[in-house]
């Protein structure tokens, strides 16, 4: 592979992992307050719809993201309600909701546009353009003459969506507010030790719905940059399981913000390469693209075996918090 | 009296679902006092103060504090009204460092830094103050329960509490930490602050209280002040009748050798050091005896006599050796060599609390010829079985179709033991045998430990209850930390003795105590 | 003392999480502009109106019933098997490899053959997540989730590599003419019923009423059985008892996962008669909501398949004659997911304090005397 | 009533599906027919949707895709009084019409055009599903533009293997990002709503890329050359204006009868100089009087002008 074959694949893989990375984000602050959440993806898909029907029909991104938000939110508030004030199962709520979103999309999409549960392709202005930061090049041709680093510079540092810069800001800032804030402080108490928070006299179920809301927010975006983003509308299943990779990562990361960012980008790269490159030839053997397909829940399967490190969840997570039976 | 009380609570009411936990409650306390409140298991102790707490909500009832009508929906209510708890089980966040715990929920702004500055200089101010001297920086995880127990009354300190609730603080505590403790809360009550205290121990309520109260069965039964009462007066008071706490026994004889313990090490999957070379024989026809503080390793030695734990070193059964490696180490071949348990938690081992009655009556043994036909079971043998059981060991109400969680703990505890000692075992393993069980039924459990030795079999009995170990066994010996600190006989010992071994001291034949 | 009677819990919530989902559905037919009095009408006519509509619903329930049973298996054990629809793939690939590759002189000896294999396959599938949940605690919602892409890509190079027949398709070769079912038609044309030809329903459905008895069976009957409650109740009590968390959980699946797989026999062998890409149709998944309203019992069970037999086929007369997308179907699954495992509480609670109260009113339980209070005595 | 039945890639795919889709709206507009339709979601589903139309009475039911031929072969024979017409694929039956496109000759003339208006030399193809069917498309397009000129560099990639890769946008964009890594400046999509995806990157990427099956002309106006038009929709037209009475056997439509072709709109117009227009016009002639044979990929799986 030579070098702009490689800057290539990595620009991809920047790309794929962003909505890795913000829904792993997500997960986390979610996960991180004690409520497990496998319904990421149904979240994503349900914002990824709503993003792109609603930016097909006015035409702005801007009004498609915000509508990717409220729909994950709305995702969100019934996983709260189940989880938290119900205290169900939170795993079939998860699983609930992602059946959900992925009926209620196409049954709509269908009924609103008629294409067989598409939304319309969006056209300029209702997609995130390439951010060109200064002096870079934007044509593949022009970019194919220049020097390494102007490669290098073109290729994978400028030319993204605004959430893809977003995204590697979300990284610190996640950080900051976790470990630096009370509010930080107090989600992650509450994920380990809820009924420490409740005698502590600040309320476990404001705290909770307060991370669900978060994660609803990330979520939201993580969707709408899929739409709007990353393709030009929406397809059905268009999430196709990167909410449970974004969950592998999440516990790859052992629930932190930095090492999240690196496993998204791992994941992001094993995508790029499996869209890139059908049959990868390895002299020995030639790896069918079945393989290549499915590495990255291979990868989330070996993650999850800890054959990289026990990953200790927060100790309440998935619990519901029961003070009186 | 013309003073007002610190608290007073009016007619306090509050249910868990079917059970009713506390019934119109009325108690008033005086500030500057300590008070203490007695009664059993499930009288509604904890419940009670977790109501005055904030953690709970009653169905009916006022709160008053310093003669002041006051709302307390939730904990900070509570907090902001200057009252200050620690939970039976602490409430602690494992994996923050104790000066995050004491600021958790007590934070100055948005930002971190600036209330962790602040209490931590607070908290130096405190630990002089009061003698509560611990690393603000340790994680809760690493500390001990004595230390975790500052923790958790620094935490009200911090937070300005005028009143102080304390929930068996004891229970975990060894007699020299329960000392300090007290030394502690007498220089509270000299600040001018109110402290409740509950407790099972009458000792400490004579030591100690002010005035205290007693509660059966979620009714508040009796106040009074502790120079007018004496402790026989209270236990009536508690249980409703006259109590004989003596257990009628003859001497042990002793005959063959059945179980031979040696060199038995646990490290758990933290790397902590459970058990430090347990060794120790039991003979049939005695009761061994095992004091300790709860969590000093007695819990772990059940688990792997039962066969769910690993462990390294050597247990033989009348000279055979067993394996502990994990192999074949579980509890069905256990019983397959005359060994029966009941154990420490009836509700979450002892039985499956949704299973009915005569299906917990063959658990464990679901694999006997008797139970079984086939790959099936033999459901009528078992429900006749289950039958016959009930009726002996008086289990009410005496219907197999039950499910196990209908039942009230004492009957629970009876359908364990029906089922473990019926099988007549060799060994029987015996823990907490009468947690959380009213005094007739422990009467009868103690009747029934007793029999099963007189019939020649050998006990090893777990217990924190001293009063239980010195009644019932013929050996003692008391554990601390993983280890077998020594061996007593119960009529050449007393409690003193006893718990400074619990609190790992050895005593030296001089007599004076020293650090293990 | 229960707080409500068995009854309550076992037809009152699950009925009334029912009620709610299908409310919930009409409101989602009528947001899309359709009427959803038209759309039940149309689903009973459709589902249930003919010979041919019932050999679909109950061809459909009999997928259901192999999947219900099979998440319901782990339930009991307290594992939640979300990988039926991987395991049911990979029956698939069972019942193919025997039916491509060995002659069979009779569709008994074959179908006898097909499910041992769908079973072992799809029991195989199950064993790795089963493993790594007892050995290495990996969260066995997460690995059969992972296991059912890893399924479908296996499928895919099966099917467009190896296992391919000629022509264009990833499917293979149609199976031999002596191994197809009888279908309903065949059978209840012997006794002279006349039942539509076209309908896939097939002798399949009385090899899931049969697998619906045996989990019975097993489940409450056997030694076995009898441990997998235990377990699924509370660990520490099995292992108190001597039960082993690795052998309940490794047999728990791999049961489960051999039922999952067992379906193939229905919709592989019973109806494409090849194996085609996507054959379990999502069926593993509905597997997941037939468990929850069928409160994992194989009545239960048997019940809810129907159900939901009847929702698919209504749902696809929906798809063929009205604009209503055939994923109204995953909608409702959702729903009922959603208000049966999830939200169960919200309809618990309420109606255990209707119970508590209605059981404090009616007979008047006799009361303990209230004890004398001497609060005052201390002062 | 006759039915219509589209394949996964779902009705409005801008392509195949659609194609098929606009045929039968212009047989309900002119006539005032209806018709019945439906999407499947599943390739499990195809017998049931043939049956279901056959058991309520619809004929001609028209199916689009090769997919159906396992299944028809099975349902035609169960319902021999109805007609069933299959696009794409072969059914002998007595009451089945197949018809079949001569993609190859179409494909070809868009390769003319691609090597003509690329300026790099490098044209790429981009296909759907890996299938003798869509090598029938890049072989025609590689003889093409070998025949206009003979040092093009024709690159092609396949999306999938399955039928999910005629419904993949973002792999076709990325495969799209390749080719204009390796040179290309003319891409084209033989891969149904695969292709939506590819148009779209070579729009912003400012290369020209190649619509399929439909006119995708106005997609990117000015920024597709040209779409190799494959009549999906006189199919169906016909077979619904037949009726009934459709004439069952094979139905092959090339260059010749009109069934393929390529496209020149308003959309195009500037993109098609005269002289480009008067090559590609010559050679369809060439092609519709027999002079011209275009290698046919499935005919002896093999390709003259490019390895797959
Ligand atoms: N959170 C709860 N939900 C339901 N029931 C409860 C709850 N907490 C306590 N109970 C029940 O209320 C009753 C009173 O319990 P409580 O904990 O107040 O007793 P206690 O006097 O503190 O007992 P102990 O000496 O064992 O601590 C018991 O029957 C108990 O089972
Ligand atoms: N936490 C709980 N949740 C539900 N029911 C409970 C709970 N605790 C107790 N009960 C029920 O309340 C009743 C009384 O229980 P409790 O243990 O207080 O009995 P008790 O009067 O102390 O009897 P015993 O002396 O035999 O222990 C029992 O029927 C029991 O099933
Ligand atoms: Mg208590
Ligand atoms: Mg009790």
């Amino acid at each position: 592979m030579d070098f702009l074959t490689t800057l290539q694949v990595l620009d991809s893989s920047l790309r794929q992992a962003t909505p890795l990375l913000i829904a792993c984000l997500a997960g986390l602050f979610s996960e991180r307050a004690g409520i497990f959440d496998i319904g990421l993806e149904g979240k994503m898909l349900a914002a990824a719809f709503l993003s792109a029907a609603i930016a097909a029909v006015t035409g702005s991104v801007w009004l498609g993201l915000l509508a990717g938000i409220g729909a994950s939110l709305l995702f969100s508030a019934i996983h709260g309600l189940a989880s938290i004030t119900f205290r169900g199962n939170q795993l079939i709520s998860g699983v609930a909701l992602n059946f959900l979103a992925a009926g209620i999309t196409v049954v709509i999409a269908q009924a609103w546009f008629a294409e067989g549960g598409r939304t319309p392709q969006l056209m300029a202005g209702g997609r995130f353009e390439p951010i060109v930061l200064p002096g870079a090049l934007t044509t593949s041709a022009e970019i194919a003459e220049a020097g390494p680093l102007m490669q290098l510079y073109s290729e994978l540092i400028s030319g993204h969506g605004l959430p893809v810069y977003a995204a590697l800001l979300f990284v610190p800032l996640t950080w900051w507010v976790l470990f630096r804030t009370r509010f930080g402080l107090r989600l992650r108490a509450v994920g380990e030790a809820p009924e420490a928070v409740d005698t502590a006299g600040i309320s476990v179920i404001g705290l909770r719905f307060a991370a669900v809301g978060i994660c609803g927010v990330l979520c939201g975006i993580a969707g709408a940059y899929l739409a709007t983003g990353l393709q030009a509308g929406f397809t059905k299943d268009m999430t196709a399981g990167r909410g449970y990779i974004a969950l592998a990562a999440l516990i790859f990361a052992k629930w932190r913000p930095w090492y999240a960012l690196m496993a998204c980008l791992l994941f992001g790269f094993l995508q790029a390469v499996a869209i890139r490159f059908q049959n990868i030839d390895l002299g020995v053997i030639e790896v069918p693209v079945q393989v290549m397909d499915a590495l990255p829940y291979i990868l989330t399967v070996i993650i999850l075996a800890g054959f990289v490190g026990r990953a200790i969840p927060p100790r309440a997570g998935g619990q519901p918090y029961v003070k009186e039976r | 009296m013309s003073q007002t009380p610190a608290i007073e609570l009016k007619g306090i009411s509050k249910a868990f679902g079917p059970v009713q936990a506390n019934k119109d409650i009325s108690i008033r306390v005086m500030p500057g006092t300590i008070h203490g409140i007695i009664g059993e298991n499930g009288a509604g102790k904890s419940t009670l103060m977790s109501i005055l707490y904030g953690f709970y909500k009653a169905d009916k009832g006022e709160i008053w504090i310093n003669g002041k009508k006051t709302e307390i929906p939730d904990s900070q209510a509570a907090i902001s009204a200057g009252i200050g708890m620690v939970f039976q089980h602490f409430k602690l966040v494992q994996n923050f460092t104790v000066l995050e715990n004491v600021v958790l929920g007590a934070e100055d702004s948005g930002l971190l830094r600036p209330s962790l500055t602040r209490a931590r200089s607070e908290l130096k101010k405190l630990a002089e103050e009061y003698e509560l001297s611990v690393d603000p920086d340790a994680v809760i995880d690493d500390i001990g329960v004595g230390m975790q127990q500052r923790v958790e009354i620094l935490k009200a300190l911090y937070r300005g509490a005028d009143i102080l609730i304390l929930d068996e603080p004891t229970g975990v505590l060894t007699p020299a930490e329960a000392d300090h403790l007290f030394r502690i809360l007498e220089g509270l009550k000299r600040e001018g602050k109110t402290i409740i205290l509950i407790t099972h121990k009458l000792r400490e309520i004579m030591d100690i209280t002010d005035t205290v109260s007693v509660m059966r069965r979620g009714e508040m039964t009796a106040t009074v002040k502790t120079a007018d009462t004496s402790p026989p007066e209270l236990a009536e008071l508690m249980v409703g009748r006259k109590v004989l706490l003596r257990v009628e026994k003859t001497p042990a004889r002793p005959k063959e050798k059945i179980i031979e313990v040696r060199d038995l090490n646990i490290t758990d999957d933290k790397g902590v050091h459970r058990l430090k070379g347990v060794s120790f024989d039991i003979h049939a026809g005695e009761i061994l005896g095992i004091a300790g503080v709860a969590g000093n390793g007695q819990s772990e030695l059940l688990e792997v006599l039962g066969g769910y734990e690993k462990a390294t070193g050597s247990i033989k059964i009348r000279g055979e050796a067993i394996d502990l490696t994990g192999g074949k180490s579980d509890g069905a071949s256990r019983r397959a060599r005359g060994i029966s348990h009941v154990p420490e938690d009836r509700q979450r081992e002892g039985l499956i609390m949704d299973y009915s009655a005569w299906e917990n009556i063959a658990f464990g043994y679901h694999h006997d010829e008797a139970y079984r036909s086939g790959p099936f079971m033999n459901n009528a043998a078992i429900r006749a079985d289950c039958e016959g059981k009930m009726q002996r060991f008086d289990v009410r109400p005496p219907d197999p179709n039950l499910t196990a969680k209908s039942f009230s703990g004492g009957n629970q505890q009876k359908i364990v033991l029906a089922r473990e000692i019926e099988h007549n075992p060799d060994l029987l393993l015996v823990g907490q045998p009468t947690r959380g069980v009213d005094i007739g039924a422990i009467e009868f459990i103690h009747q029934e430990i007793v029999a099963l030795r007189d019939k020649g079999k050998a006990i090893l009995l777990v217990s924190v209850e001293l009063d239980e170990i010195l009644g019932l066994a013929d050996r003692i010996a008391v554990m601390f930390d993983g280890r077998i600190m020594g061996e007593r006989l119960p009529d050449q010992t007393d409690e003193k003795e006893l718990g400074l071994l619990m609190a790992g001291m050895t005593t030296a034949p001089g007599g004076t105590p020293q650090e293990a | 003392m229960d707080r409500m009677p068995r009854w309550a819990d076992v037809i009152l919530i699950p009925l009334i999480s029912l009620i709610l989902a299908a409310l919930l559905s009409a409101l989602v037919i009528l947001f899309i502009g359709e009427s959803p009095i038209e759309a039940i009408k149309l689903m009973i006519s459709g589902a249930l109106g003919s010979t041919y509509g019932w050999g679909y619903t109950l061809y459909y329930a009999t997928n259901f019933m192999f999947t219900g049973l099979a998440v319901s298996v782990a339930f009991h054990a307290r594992m939640f098997n979300i990988g039926g629809e991987g395991q049911a793939l990979l029956g698939g690939l069972g019942v193919a490899v025997v039916l491509v590759y060995i002659p069979w002189p009779h569709w008994t000896i074959a179908l006898l053959a097909a499910t041992a294999s769908a079973a072992a396959f799809g029991a195989a599938w199950a064993a790795l997540p089963a493993y790594l949940q007892a050995r290495r605690g990996s969260h066995i919602v997460i690995t059969t989730i992972m296991f059912n892409f890893i399924a479908a890509a296996l499928l895919n190079w099966a099917l467009v590599g190896p296992m391919k027949a000629p022509g264009q398709e990833p499917a293979t070769v149609s199976f031999p003419e002596a191994t197809n079912l009888p279908t309903l038609h065949d059978i209840f044309g012997i006794i002279g019923i006349d039942w539509s030809r076209a309908a896939p329903a097939n002798v399949s459905l009385f090899v899931a009423i049969a697998a619906c008895v045996a989990v019975w069976a097993l489940i409450w009957r056997t030694r076995l059985g009898y441990e997998i409650r235990a377990f699924g109740y509370s660990e520490p009590a099995a292992r108190y008892a001597g039960i082993s968390p690795f052998k309940i959980i490794m047999v728990a699946m791999l049961i489960s996962g051999g039922l999952a797989g067992c379906m193939a026999i229905n919709n592989v062998q019973g109806e494409a008669e090849r194996l085609v890409l996507n054959a379990a149709e999502g069926a593993g998944f509905i597997g997941i909501a037939v468990a929850l309203m069928g409160r994992s019992h194989p009545l239960g069970v048997f019940l809810a398949a129907l159900l939901f037999g009847f929702l698919y086929q209504g749902g696809a007369e929906l798809a063929l004659w009205m604009n209503i997308q055939r994923e109204l179907i995953v909608v409702i699954q959702a729903l009922v997911i959603l208000f049966t495992g999830a939200l169960d509480n919200m309809i618990r609670m309420p109606l255990e304090k209707i119970f508590l109260a209605a059981r404090r009113k009616s007979p008047p339980p006799p009361g303990p005397d209230r004890k004398s209070t001497s609060a005052e005595a201390a002062e | 009533d006759p039915a219509l039945i589209f394949d996964l890639g779902g009705k409005f795919d801008k392509s195949f599906n659609e194609s098929a889709f606009t045929g039968a709206q212009r047989w309900a507009e002119e006539t005032g027919g209806s018709y019945n339709e439906v999407e499947l979601q599943s390739d499990a589903q195809r017998e049931q949707a043939l049956r279901r139309f056959a058991e309520n009475g619809n004929n001609p039911i028209v199916m689009a895709g090769f997919s159906f031929a396992t299944p028809l072969t099975e349902v035609a024979a169960d319902y021999p009084d109805t007609k069933f017409v299959i696009i794409d694929g072969v059914v002998e039956a007595p009451n089945v019409r197949s018809v079949i496109f001569s993609e190859h000759e179409g494909s070809y003339l868009v390769g003319m055009l691609a090597a003509l208006a690329s300026e790099t030399g490098t044209v790429g193809f981009i296909g759907g599903m890996d299938i003798p069917l869509i090598r029938k498309f890049g072989c025609g397009y590689a003889q093409g533009a070998v025949a206009v000129n003979p040092d093009a560099t024709v690159i092609a990639n396949m999306t999938g293997t399955t039928p999910a890769a005629w419904n993949d946008p973002v792999r076709g964009s990325e495969l799209t990002l390749a080719q204009i890594g390796q040179g290309a400046d003319v891409v084209y999509a033989a891969a149904g709503g695969t292709g939506v995806g590819v148009l779209q990157t070579a729009a912003d990427e400012d290369i020209l890329s190649i619509g399929v099956d439909a006119n995708q002309n106005y997609l990117h106006p000015g920024e597709v050359l040209t779409s190799m038009l494959k009549r999906v929709d006189n199919a169906v037209y016909d077979a619904f204006t037949d009726g009934a009475d459709v004439e069952t056997g094979l139905n092959v439509m090339g260059v010749a009868s009109g069934g393929v072709g390529y496209a020149l709109d308003e959309y195009n117009a500037d993109l098609i100089t005269p002289e480009m227009q008067a090559a590609v016009d010559e050679a369809a002639a060439a092609i519709a009087a027999g002079d011209l044979m275009v290698h046919d990929y499935t005919s002896d799986e093999s390709c003259p002008a490019i390895n797959f």
